[in-house]
C-alpha cells in the first residue's frame, strides 16, 4: 500500500495522461467533472449523476451524413482516443460501471464506443468513510469501502490518501510516478478499520435472497399495479441509475445534412416500446414499472449472474414521489411467502 | 473496432408494388449483397435523416440480392415508400437469430401466414425450395383481409404451387367479384386442411391476434409446442441487444429472438 | 400533527364506508424520517396508514387525472397547493368535479429535508413539534428552530396556505399567507445584462437531463400527449445539450404561462437542483404586470390570461 | 466585438397572410431597397406563430426573428392578433430574461398597405443585430454536451 498527500493531488492529476474526472460540486449536490485545478469538496459523499454518464454519456454522435443527391454519405464520429482517469468514485458506481461492461462489452456484439473508452479508463476508487441512510450496496455482496478489481482502492485518512492496487494496470501506475511514499503499518490498519467501520454505517437493507426465484413467479401479481400506482413515469430513477443503459437513436439534420446520435432512454417513458403500428406491448405504468424492477432483479440475474442493483440508493434518494426498490423487495418477498 | 451502429449504404436497384400499402425493395450494397444472412434474420434499414426501422428479409439467402417487404405503418415506412430506384438508403445487420434450419431438415413444413407475415416466411420457404432435397412436403396456408391485400402473389400463384410436393391455399376474410379462392380466417382453412403434426413443424407469422388463434388451432389438432416456430415484432433501435427496448422477460427479440418455438414462449412473460 | 393524522384516518374511513368515496388520496409515512409519499386507499381497512406531518410535500392534484377512468369518487386530501392545483385541472376540463371529494387541510408549511440535514445531519432524526416551534434531533445534536427556519423555500413564499376549494375542511392552524414580494428573486436576474443572464442560465440548463420529473409533477401540464413525447412532427430531439435543454425549460414555462400555481414540485422534483421556480416567477411576474392581477388556481372557471385579449392590452410592438 | 465585415445577419420573419405578407409583397413590388436578410415564412395568422417556431428558428441559426402580423383590430380572423399580442409580450420577456438580446426577437404590426413600413423594420433589424453580431446563444449545431 502507498500513501500521498492530498496536497500532492494536484502533481497527481497534473502527471497522468489524459482526462482527469474529479467530484465537484453541481447543482444542490455532486457531480463528475475534468479536473481544472481544484481539489475535490472534503463533504463530497457521492454524486447526483453516476459516473456512468463519462463512459456511457447520455448524448453521443455516432455518425454525421449528407444526401448528395441519391447518395448517402456517411462519416462515422470519431471515437474518443484519450485515456480516461475517473478519480474519487465510489465502490457501488465501480461495481455499476462493471455491471455496464457485461452489458457493453459482452454477448455476441460489442459496443464500439464504450468498450474503446473503458479500455482507456483507470478507475481510481475512494472507499465512502460512511454511507448515507439511503445506501443499501451491502444488501448485494458490496462493501461501502472496498471495490475488488478497482485499478486503485484509496482510502481518506484525512491529511493523506492511502492507495492499494488492484490491477496490473494499477500497480503500474502506482510504480510508475515518484508521488507516492510505502504507507506505514500504523496508516494500513487505519484503512483497514475504516473499511470495517464503513460496513457498519450501511444500515438500510433489502432482502436478495430468493427474490429472483420468486418474481419469476409473480409477474402477474397485483402487487405490480399497487406499486406503479403512485408512479409519475418521469425518468429520473433510470437516468440516476449506474446500471439504467437503455437508449435510444435519433437523427438531426437540416436540408438533408445531419448526425445520428443516441442518447439516454427511459423504459418509464410512455412512448419507449410504442410500435409504428400503435401497438404498445408495455401500456400502461403497472408494466412499466413493472419492467424497471424485473430487469434489475430478475432478467439481470437471469442474464448475467448478477443483479443489476448496485444499492447506491439514488432512485430512492431522488424519485419525487420516495419510490423505494428495497420497499418493494420487501413487499414483493411477503407476497411470495404468502 | 467497428461500430455496429453505423448501417452501410445500399441502393435501390427494384421496386415491386405488392399491394396498396406494401412494397418490396431490392436492395444492393457496394460488393452485391450488403451481407449475408440466414432466413428470419432481421436488417435495419435507415434514412439517416428521418429514421432507422428493422425489417425481417424477405429474400432468401439463395437470392443474389436483398429484398424488403414493407408496410406503411409509420414515419420511416412512409418515407421508404417514396424512395425509387439508384436512390441510396442504409442498412446494417443481419440481427437475430433467423429459423432453426437444422431443426426443420428432414421435416414436412407446414408454413402459415397472414398479411404482411408472410414476408419472413417468404424468405423459408424459397430457402427450402431452393434446397428441396432437404426438407419434406411444403404447405402454405395464407390469408390477407381482401385479395388487394395478398403479397406474393407471382410465387403464391405461379411459382410455389408448381413445385412437386408444394401446397399452396390462399384464403380472404372478404371476398370480392374477382376471388375464386377461399373466403375466411386462415384457421378456418388450417382446421379444414388438418395436416398431421405427425414429422411436421408449423412456422407462422401474422398479426399477434391471428397467431394467437393459430396457435389455438394448431394445439387442437395435436401440435406440440415444440413443433410450433413463430416470428415476433417489437419496436427495435440497436438490434444489438443493448438498447433495452425489444425485451419479452430477460429475452432480447433482437439477439435472443425474432424466432421463438412456442415451447420457448410459454417460459416468457406474457408480454407480447 | 397526530391531532390531524387521526382525524383524516377516521374521515377517509368514515367517507368510505358512506359511500362518499371508493378511495381516498392522501399522505403515508415513508421509508425515511424525510419521506411522506402519496398513497391511494382502497378500502376503510388501510385508512390506518394516512399520515399528515410536514413531510406531506406532495401535491396530490395530478394523481387525479388517472383516477377519471376508475368508477365512483376519488377523496383527495388538499392542502393550499393541492386545492389550487384541483382548480387547475378544473378548469382545463382534466377532471370531474364530480367524481371527486375534497378534504381540505390548512397548510403549516412543509419542510426541506436539506435545511434539517444542515442543522442535525441525516440519519436517525426525528422532529417533534412543541409550542414554540419544532425539536430537531439528528447525529449532529439537537436543535430548537422554528418553523420558517426549515420550511421549503416555496412555503415561504406561499400566498394560500389554506384550500381555496373543497367539500370539507379538517381544523388545522395554516401558516399566515405571505404578503410580501414573491418576484424577488427574479427581479435581481432582471437587473444582470444579457451575457450574464444568458450564462446564469447556461450554467443551471446544461446539467438538466430532460428525465421530466419537473413536467410530470406538474399540475399545469396535463396534455394527454405532450409535444415533447411526440415524434410526429419532432420538436425536440432527445439530445441532451444545452440548446435542446433551453427549448424545453422555455417552451415548458410557455405552456404553463398564466396557469402555473407555483406550488413548487417542479423545484422540488428536480434532481438536478435548477432553479425552475426562479422562471416560473418571472412568468408569473410579467403575466401580473401585463395583463393584470391573476394569481392561477383560485376558481375553477377563470380566465385564463393567455386565453383571452383585452383590446386595450398594452403594445410595444406598433 | 469583432465581426466579418461582410457578415449579414439571417432574419426569419413570420408574416402573417392577410397583412405583413401582403406588405411584404407591396414593398417588393415599390422597388422599395432593404436589405436581404430576411427569409419570410407566410403564415395564415400571426396567431399561428407558436412559441416554439421562434426558438427553432434561433436554434437552426436565425440571428433575428420577426413575428409580423395585421394591426390589432385588423386581423382577418378579428381576435387572432390580439392572443398573438398578449402571447409574446409574454414570451419577448422571457427570451430576455433567459439572455436573449431583445433586438433578436421583434414583433411588428404591419398592414397590407404599408410596404414602406416593412421596408424600414427589416432595415432597422438588420442594422441593429448587425451591430450585435451573429447570434450563438440557444444554437443547436452540436448534440453533445460539452
Amino acid at each position: 500500500m502507498k500513501a500521498i498527500s492530498k496536497t500532492a493531488l494536484p502533481d497527481l492529476f497534473a502527471a497522468l495522461k489524459g482526462r482527469v474526472y474529479v467530484p465537484v460540486r453541481e447543482g444542490k449536490g455532486f457531480g463528475f467533472a475534468p479536473w481544472d485545478g481544484e481539489i475535490w469538496p472534503a463533504d463530497y459523499q457521492n454524486t447526483i449523476v453516476p459516473p456512468k454518464q463519462i463512459l456511457f454519456p447520455q448524448t453521443e454522435d455516432l455518425y454525421s451524413f449528407r444526401m448528395e443527391g441519391e447518395d448517402i454519405a456517411i462519416d462515422p464520429a470519431s471515437g474518443p482516443e484519450e485515456p480516461i482517469f475517473i478519480f474519487g468514485l465510489r465502490p457501488c458506481d465501480h461495481k455499476g460501471i462493471e455491471l455496464l461492461d457485461l452489458v457493453f462489452r459482452q454477448g455476441p456484439y460489442l459496443d464500439a464506443p464504450y468498450s474503446k473508452r473503458r479500455d482507456n479508463t483507470f478507475l481510481m476508487v475512494l472507499g465512502c468513510k460512511e454511507g448515507l441512510p439511503t445506501c443499501f450496496c451491502t444488501s448485494f455482496g458490496l462493501e461501502p469501502a472496498f471495490a475488488p478489481g478497482a485499478d486503485w482502492n484509496m482510502w481518506d485518512l484525512g491529511e493523506v490518501l492511502l492507495i492499494e492496487p488492484g490491477t496490473a494496470k494499477g500497480k503500474e501506475l502506482l510504480d510508475g510516478l515518484e508521488l507516492f511514499r510505502e504507507a506505514t503499518e500504523e496508516e494500513v490498519s487505519q484503512a483497514k478499520k475504516l473499511r470495517d467501520e464503513a460496513r457498519e454505517t450501511i444500515t438500510l437493507q433489502a432482502p436478495v435472497e430468493g427474490i429472483t426465484e420468486g418474481l419469476q413467479e409473480n409477474f402477474e401479481h397485483p402487487l405490480w399495479e399497487e406499486v406503479a400506482r403512485k408512479c409519475l413515469e418521469c425518468g429520473a430513477c433510470t437516468y440516476l441509475c449506474p446500471t439504467c443503459h437503455c437508449y435510444d437513436l435519433q437523427s438531426t439534420s437540416v436540408l438533408g445534412q445531419g448526425k445520428r446520435f443516441r442518447c439516454w432512454d427511459s423504459c418509464m417513458y410512455c412512448n419507449y416500446t410504442l410500435m409504428a403500428g400503435g401497438h404498445n406491448p408495455r401500456p400502461t405504468k403497472r408494466e412499466r414499472v413493472r419492467n424497471r424492477f424485473l430487469h434489475k432483479l430478475q432478467y439481470f440475474p437471469e442474464n448475467h449472474g448478477e443483479f443489476g442493483c448496485v444499492g447506491c440508493g439514488r432512485c430512492l434518494q431522488n424519485c419525487p414521489v420516495h419510490m423505494d426498490i428495497t420497499r418493494f423487495m420487501a413487499q414483493a418477498k411477503d407476497v411470495m411467502a404468502k | 473496432m467497428t461500430n455496429e451502429l453505423i448501417p452501410q449504404v445500399a441502393k435501390v436497384v427494384a421496386v415491386r408494388r405488392e399491394t396498396s400499402d406494401v412494397k418490396t425493395f431490392t436492395f444492393r450494397g457496394e460488393g452485391g449483397l450488403p451481407f449475408a444472412y440466414m432466413p428470419g434474420q432481421c436488417a435495419m434499414v435507415s434514412l439517416p435523416s428521418v429514421g432507422e426501422a428493422m425489417f425481417s428479409i424477405t429474400s432468401s439467402p439463395t437470392q443474389e440480392d436483398m429484398e424488403f417487404s414493407i408496410k406503411r405503418v409509420g414515419l420511416v415506412t412512409e418515407a421508404l415508400h417514396k424512395l425509387t430506384l439508384g436512390q441510396a438508403v442504409g442498412v446494417r445487420g443481419p440481427y437475430g437469430n433467423g429459423f432453426p434450419l437444422e431443426m426443420l431438415q428432414g421435416k414436412d413444413l407446414l408454413f402459415i401466414g397472414g398479411g404482411i407475415g408472410l414476408a419472413p416466411l417468404r424468405s423459408l420457404i424459397n430457402y427450402c425450395l431452393d434446397n428441396r432435397a432437404d426438407y419434406g412436403g411444403v404447405d402454405i396456408i395464407y390469408g390477407a383481409r381482401s385479395p388487394q391485400d395478398l403479397v406474393f402473389t407471382d410465387e403464391l400463384f405461379e411459382r410455389w404451387p408448381k413445385v412437386e410436393g408444394v401446397q399452396v391455399q390462399t384464403t380472404v376474410d372478404v371476398g370480392d367479384e374477382t376471388w375464386q379462392g377461399p373466403v375466411g380466417v386462415v384457421t378456418k382453412l388450417l382446421e379444414e386442411l388438418n395436416p398431421d403434426p405427425q414429422g411436421r413443424i408449423a412456422i407462422t407469422c401474422g398479426p399477434p391476434i391471428m397467431i394467437k388463434f393459430v396457435l389455438r388451432t394448431l394445439a387442437k389438432l395435436g401440435y406440440q409446442d415444440d413443433q410450433i416456430i413463430t416470428t415476433l415484432e417489437k419496436r427495435m433501435k440497436c438490434g444489438v441487444g443493448k438498447c433495452g427496448r425489444c425485451n419479452i422477460g430477460g429475452k432480447y427479440i433482437c439477439v435472443d429472438g425474432p424466432v421463438f418455438t412456442v415451447a420457448q414462449l410459454r417460459d416468457l412473460p406474457d408480454e407480447l | 400533527m397526530q391531532r390531524i393524522t387521526d382525524k383524516m384516518r377516521k374521515r377517509a374511513e368514515e367517507l368510505i364506508a358512506e359511500g362518499k368515496a371508493v378511495r381516498f388520496l392522501g399522505w403515508e409515512k415513508g421509508s425515511f424520517w424525510w419521506q411522506s409519499p402519496p398513497v391511494e386507499i382502497k378500502e376503510a381497512s388501510q385508512t390506518g396508514r394516512l399520515n399528515w406531518d410536514l413531510f406531506c410535500t406532495a401535491n396530490l392534484a395530478k394523481y387525479l387525472q388517472q383516477m377519471q377512468s376508475a368508477e365512483g369518487k376519488t377523496g383527495v386530501f388538499v392542502k393550499g397547493c393541492d386545492a389550487r392545483g384541483i382548480n387547475r385541472l378544473l378548469r382545463d376540463g382534466a377532471i370531474d368535479r364530480d367524481k371527486t371529494y375534497l378534504v381540505g387541510i390548512p397548510c403549516p408549511g412543509m419542510i426541506d429535508p436539506d435545511k434539517v440535514r444542515s442543522l442535525v445531519g441525516d440519519g436517525e432524526v426525528t422532529i417533534t413539534q412543541t409550542e414554540e416551534g419544532l425539536s430537531l434531533q439528528g447525529p449532529l445534536g439537537s436543535r430548537k428552530v422554528a418553523l420558517d427556519e426549515v420550511a421549503l423555500d416555496k412555503c415561504l413564499t406561499c400566498r394560500h396556505p389554506e384550500p381555496v376549494i373543497y367539500d370539507e375542511l379538517l381544523e388545522g392552524a395554516a401558516r399566515e399567507a405571505f404578503t410580501g414580494d414573491p418576484y424577488e428573486e427574479a427581479r435581481e436576474l432582471e437587473d444582470l445584462g444579457s451575457d450574464e443572464r444568458y450564462d446564469y442560465w447556461a450554467k443551471e440548463l446544461s446539467r438538466c437531463i430532460r428525465c421530466y420529473a419537473c413536467r410530470n409533477v406538474c399540475p399545469a401540464c396535463n396534455c394527454i400527449q405532450c409535444v415533447f413525447d411526440m415524434d410526429r412532427p419532432n420538436w425536440l430531439d432527445g439530445a441532451t445539450n444545452l440548446s435542446n435543454n433551453q427549448v424545453y425549460q422555455m417552451i415548458r414555462f410557455m405552456h404553463v404561462a398564466g396557469r402555473c400555481i407555483d406550488c413548487g414540485e417542479c423545484e422540488r422534483a428536480c434532481p438536478m437542483g435548477i432553479p425552475l421556480r426562479k422562471l416560473a416567477a418571472k412568468v408569473d411576474k410579467d403575466v401580473n404586470e401585463l395583463f393584470g392581477p391573476f394569481e392561477a388556481g383560485l376558481d375553477p372557471e377563470e380566465k385564463l390570461p393567455l386565453g383571452t385579449f383585452d383590446p386595450n392590452d398594452p403594445d410595444s410592438f406598433e | 466585438m469583432s465581426v466579418d465585415a461582410d457578415w449579414k445577419p439571417l432574419i426569419v420573419g413570420f408574416c402573417c397572410n392577410w397583412c405583413s405578407y401582403a406588405g411584404a409583397d407591396l414593398a417588393g413590388i415599390g422597388r422599395m431597397s432593404y436589405p436581404a436578410t430576411i427569409r419570410i415564412i407566410r403564415v395564415p395568422c400571426s396567431g399561428r406563430v407558436n412559441p416554439h417556431f421562434v426558438i427553432r428558428a434561433f436554434q437552426r441559426g436565425a440571428d433575428g426573428v420577426l413575428v409580423a402580423g395585421c394591426h390589432p383590430g385588423d386581423c382577418h380572423y378579428s381576435t387572432g392578433n390580439f392572443y398573438t399580442r398578449r402571447r409574446y409580450l409574454l414570451m419577448q420577456r422571457l427570451l430576455e430574461y433567459m439572455g436573449i438580446e431583445p433586438a433578436r426577437f421583434q414583433v411588428r404590426w404591419i398592414s397590407a398597405a404599408e410596404g414602406a413600413k416593412f421596408a424600414q423594420v427589416v432595415t432597422q433589424m438588420t442594422e441593429e443585430i448587425q451591430a450585435l453580431g451573429p447570434n450563438k446563444k440557444l444554437r443547436g449545431g452540436c448534440t453533445c454536451k460539452g
